[in-house]
């Protein structure tokens, strides 16, 4: 049992989502109870390996038990075990949510099928994280991605269209990293990962890395949204499930950006030749991203589009981190990583709460919500202030670890731009907390669904957990950049 | 403005192949080259031995990165539950641009088929069977030449796309299967492979590892019994799999001999 | 071997693979037509698929299947990309899959697969 | 090795298949001539040495041209 933890991780939500639909033909609700269940298990299973990685160092987990370059090999240190627990976490919470958003529909492979789509998104997630294998990583890339195209695609009739659009894009950057993977085994002729970076440090062949690593600045910036390479998102995740809309806009970008770590600093390692460049490189579509995202999500009055545009934003602090390359810039990036999951998780959790009771998007009709739903609008507040960066969030600490290592890098310019895109965020999300607590009663009506609570307890789970994960995190940061460090020493920064 | 722009993008993509990829891959067909060398030596040397297969490509496919596979399955079943979900709820027939028009009335009769030279029910009985016996060669006979359970399931299900496209609702169907009943199917053959997994597992081993498998059997045979069992999971996901999406997909298309209640709700 | 099978072996097949790519990257950029689109990013994936084959011929080697009077590891040509491509295959089969249902919806919504048309009755 | 010279040519034919699906006006013969390209690159595998890809491509290449074909029938045949 406790050798196949990483296995098992993985296994437990994969069975429940192939027979979710199956059991969805007996039972009407069974096959989700199953999916949400098993997520649990996970959650629980990958807190057990985080100690376990703590205690006694990085797990390497053998497929097949053969050995390491001719299998596929798991790879668990610190900071990827840390990242299992986040996304099992916020799976679970997504499970939970998106239960209320099917009441009416008595279609049983919908209801089956749904989560299983939120299941099989966290699998893939889960084996990207942990994966050490080149292809491996494609094969979950892909998973991840179909999942995320059906459930964007279940949000109506935009949401297809979006859903199409990002399928296509989608899929050039697939095929972009596979280009990627074939050039880099075409140097080195294996394809896992530890094995890749001794051989390529030892052989030097620069042209072709250096070409490789465009490929995967490409795929995963794509992926993930970076500046140039995000225009398939904002509608995406506008127009994407409600249900689902936590665990795509809160997780789903992040996962290509730990992959692109991985690529940066695992594979290709900081003795590469033309490593520099591509920190700047880097460094330079984070600093026009986190203006770009910023300027366009003052332009909204839709919660969802401002929130995706603030995405965009929010991810170039992650890449950002990476750019500037000392050991607590990069376990701040991660810290915002994880935050950031809670903080976006938190927003589209409250904001879908919202639009269940009020049938609401449009932030100008907000006015009074926190009389008639004031844990929801403390989610907003809090999540809200922790994107500005105010101090007992998570939001602060984050771009202050990523300050520190800008200062020890003396890249006063990054420091400067961090500064100008918290204002910038502050415009906007101030515009959205003085709609909530000022603007005019609306005397909106909730929309059919009478109960005692504010919520039902499904969608008041999310959001307590959500709030005091975000507080949590702020006010253990110094024990999770910690965790972090450990493992940032092994992998030689 | 926009044909100056394609011309432009063309004469730009015509270029990239020639100046950034040049000389970067080594010779194609070189013995020493790096990927002919490292870990292509060692399954070539090894991979016979170490998984029974004869057949290295299945070899590695399902025993040295099975795990690949088991996603890769998982990968079909996400498309067939994919499809069905998209397809499953239709946009309002007010809300839509282009309100389909009724043909019934102006479509003329057409009647039965003009051409009675070949019977296609006779060729269709006498396909079938034969696809679906090869179907069974293929599978059994992955390891030891070419195929395998992908292939297997993709001619079982052109057997039934065969069956379903040439008459439709004329003659009793060789196996009937809903959306539903197909997406089901493709899961539980896609746990199979799961299972197989979990397996290994409970006899002490390691994810997939057969040499670990609870039933008793010798190296090589339990290599066999493993990529056999992992073989008929994907043989039944893929089948199942190429059969809903062809349900999903065929569901919204209107044939014209069809009867005619199924256009109407359309 | 002659002069121009060398080139062909060091560069000709590798530009031709690769303007293969990158003429179905010019499909999918300039074709407004989605179906045009699916089917060009069908011959983008196709291409990659080349590549790696490209990698896996060697001189002198057979089709990896066992020969029992053959033994070295130099009379087999490299198994590995083979199953790579395989899994690369089934995936790219599975994406056209949910992209026809796509558009499938695509059309019934907007009554049209061309991109001008859609982005116009999309903003109405 | 003469087989280099038989792949230059398929390539060589692949693409101009794929010309004339970027640049052809009826959907139906696109999904025609698409059939075609993986029939033609189903040769191109086994030229290559891989019989196993080859047998997977002939079988995807009909289903998938089956698929296309399908959706046709609810699209308009015609591109501007």
């Amino acid at each position: 049992m406790m050798r196949n933890l990483p296995a098992l991780i993985i296994i437990f939500p994969l069975v429940s989502a192939l027979l979710s639909v199956f059991l969805s033909k007996i039972s009407l609700y069974l096959g989700r109870n199953l999916v949400i269940t098993s997520i649990f298990i996970s959650l629980a299973l990958s807190i057990v390996q985080l100690r376990e990685v703590i205690i006694n160092g990085p797990i390497s987990y053998k497929f097949g038990n053969y050995a390491v370059p001719y299998g596929i090999e798991f790879k668990i240190d610190t900071i990827n075990a840390i990242m299992l627990v986040m996304i099992c976490i916020i799976g679970l919470l997504t499970g939970l949510f998106s239960t209320n958003f099917e009441e009416n529909s008595k279609d049983r492979i919908k209801i089956g099928g749904s989560h299983a789509l939120i299941a099989l998104l966290c699998v893939g997630m889960l084996g990207m994280t942990s994966t050490g294998d080149v292809f491996n990583l494609y094969v979950f890339l892909e998973v991840t991605s179909l999942s995320g195209y059906v459930l964007i695609a279940l949000g109506g009739s935009k949401g297809v269209v979006s859903a199409f659009r990002y399928l296509l894009i989608g899929t050039v950057a697939a095929t972009f990293y596979l280009l990627g993977v074939a050039m880099l085994y075409s140097v080195t002729g294996t394809l896992n990962m530890q094995d890749m970076h001794d051989i390529l440090s030892s052989r030097a062949n620069d042209d072709t890395m250096l070409i490789a690593m465009c490929m995967f600045i490409a795929a995963f910036g794509i992926k993930m949204a970076l500046f140039p390479f995000h225009g398939w998102q904002p509608s995406a995740y506008t127009h994407a499930q409600t249900g689902a809309r936590p665990l795509i806009a809160g997780v789903m970008g992040k996962i290509p950006a730990y992959a692109m770590f991985r690529y940066l600093y695992c594979v290709y390692g900081t003795e590469f030749k033309y490593f520099r460049y591509f920190l700047i490189v880097i460094g330079a579509l984070s600093v026009m991203g986190m203006i770009y995202g910023s300027v366009r999500a003052m332009a909204q009055t839709d919660i969802r589009k401002m929130l995706a545009y603030s995405s965009v934003a929010q991810i170039s602090y992650i890449t950002l981190g990476f750019a500037i390359g000392t050991p607590i810039a990069i376990a701040g990036s991660f810290l915002h990583m994880f935050g950031h999951a809670f903080m976006k998780g938190g927003l589209f959790f409250a904001s879908g709460s919202i639009r269940y009771k009020y049938g609401i998007v449009d932030m100008n009709d907000f006015g009074y919500i926190y009389k008639k739903m004031p844990l929801t609008s403390a989610l907003l507040s809090i999540s809200a202030l922790s994107m500005i960066g105010i101090p007992p969030t998570v939001g602060f600490f984050s771009k202050w670890y990523l300050a520190l290592g800008a200062a020890g890098e003396r890249e006063y310019i990054y420091i400067a731009i961090l500064v100008i895109s918290s204002l910038l965020n502050a415009i906007y999300f101030f515009k959205m907390i003085e709609k909530i607590f000022m603007a005019k009663d609306r005397d909106l009506k909730p929309i059919g669904r009478d109960s005692v609570m504010e919520l039902p307890w499904t969608m008041m789970i999310p959001i307590v957990i959500s709030i005091l994960m975000i507080l949590g995190l702020g006010l253990f940061n110094v024990k999770i950049i910690n965790i972090l460090l450990m493992s940032l020493g092994g992998i030689g920064i | 403005m926009r044909k100056v722009l394609a011309i432009i993008t063309l004469v730009i993509i015509l270029l990239i192949p020639t100046f950034l990829f040049d000389g970067i891959m080594p010779s194609i067909g070189d013995p020493n080259s790096a990927p002919n060398t490292h870990v292509s030596d060692y399954y070539i040397e090894n991979s016979v031995e170490m998984t029974n297969s004869p057949n290295m490509v299945t070899g590695i496919l399902a025993d040295f990165r099975g795990f690949d596979t088991m996603f890769e399955t998982t990968v079909m079943f996400l498309a067939g539950l994919g499809a069905v979900l998209i397809l499953s709820n239709r946009p309002n027939i007010k809300k839509r641009f282009i309100i389909p028009r009724n043909y019934i009335k102006q479509r003329p009769n057409i009647g039965a088929p003009r051409y009675k030279t070949i019977n296609k029910d006779v060729m269709i009985t006498l396909f079938e069977p034969l696809m679906m016996i090869y179907a069974a060669y293929v599978y059994f006979h992955g390891e030891i030449s070419l195929g395998g359970g992908f292939q297997a399931g993709a001619v079982l299900g052109l057997a039934y796309i065969i069956d379903v496209m040439i008459v439709p609702g004329r003659r009793k169907k060789l196996f009937a299967l809903d959306k539903g009943n197909a997406l089901s199917i493709g899961g539980i053959g896609t746990f199979i492979y799961a299972l197989t997994g979990i397996l290994t597992m409970t006899g002490g081993g390691l994810c997939l590892e057969y040499d670990k498998l609870p039933f008793g059997l010798s190296h090589a045979e339990s290599h066999s019994a493993g990529i056999l069992m992992i073989e008929l999971g994907v043989t039944i996901c893929v089948m199942a799999t190429i059969i809903t999406i062809l349900n999903a997909i065929m569901g919204r298309v209107r044939f014209d001999d069809d009867p005619i209640k199924r256009r109407e709700d359309a | 071997m002659t002069s121009l099978e060398t080139f062909l072996a060091a560069k000709g097949i590798y530009f031709l693979t690769f303007l293969l790519l990158f003429l179905g990257l010019y499909g999918m950029i300039t074709c407004g037509n989605y179906m045009k689109k699916l089917i060009c990013m069908n011959i983008m994936q196709v291409a990659v698929i080349f590549i790696f084959l490209c990698l896996a011929q060697k001189d002198g080697g057979t089709i990896p299947v066992l020969f029992s009077n053959l033994r070295n590891a130099e009379d087999y040509i490299n198994p590995l990309p083979h199953a790579l491509m395989l899994t690369a295959i089934v995936v790219s089969m599975g994406t056209t899959g949910v992209g026809l249902a796509l558009l499938t919806r695509i059309k019934e919504k907007y009554g049209s697969i061309e991109e001008d048309e859609i982005i116009e009755r999309e903003n109405k | 090795m003469p087989s280099l010279f038989l792949e230059a040519v398929l390539l060589l034919i692949l693409i101009g298949i794929t010309l004339t699906i970027i640049f052809g006006k009826d959907l139906l013969t696109v999904t025609i001539v698409y059939c075609s390209f993986s029939f033609v690159t189903m040769f191109l595998y086994i030229v290559m040495g891989a019989p196993d890809v080859a047998f997977t491509e002939a079988v995807i290449g009909v289903v998938s041209t089956i698929y296309f074909i399908m959706t046709l029938k609810t699209i308009r045949r015609h591109t501007k």
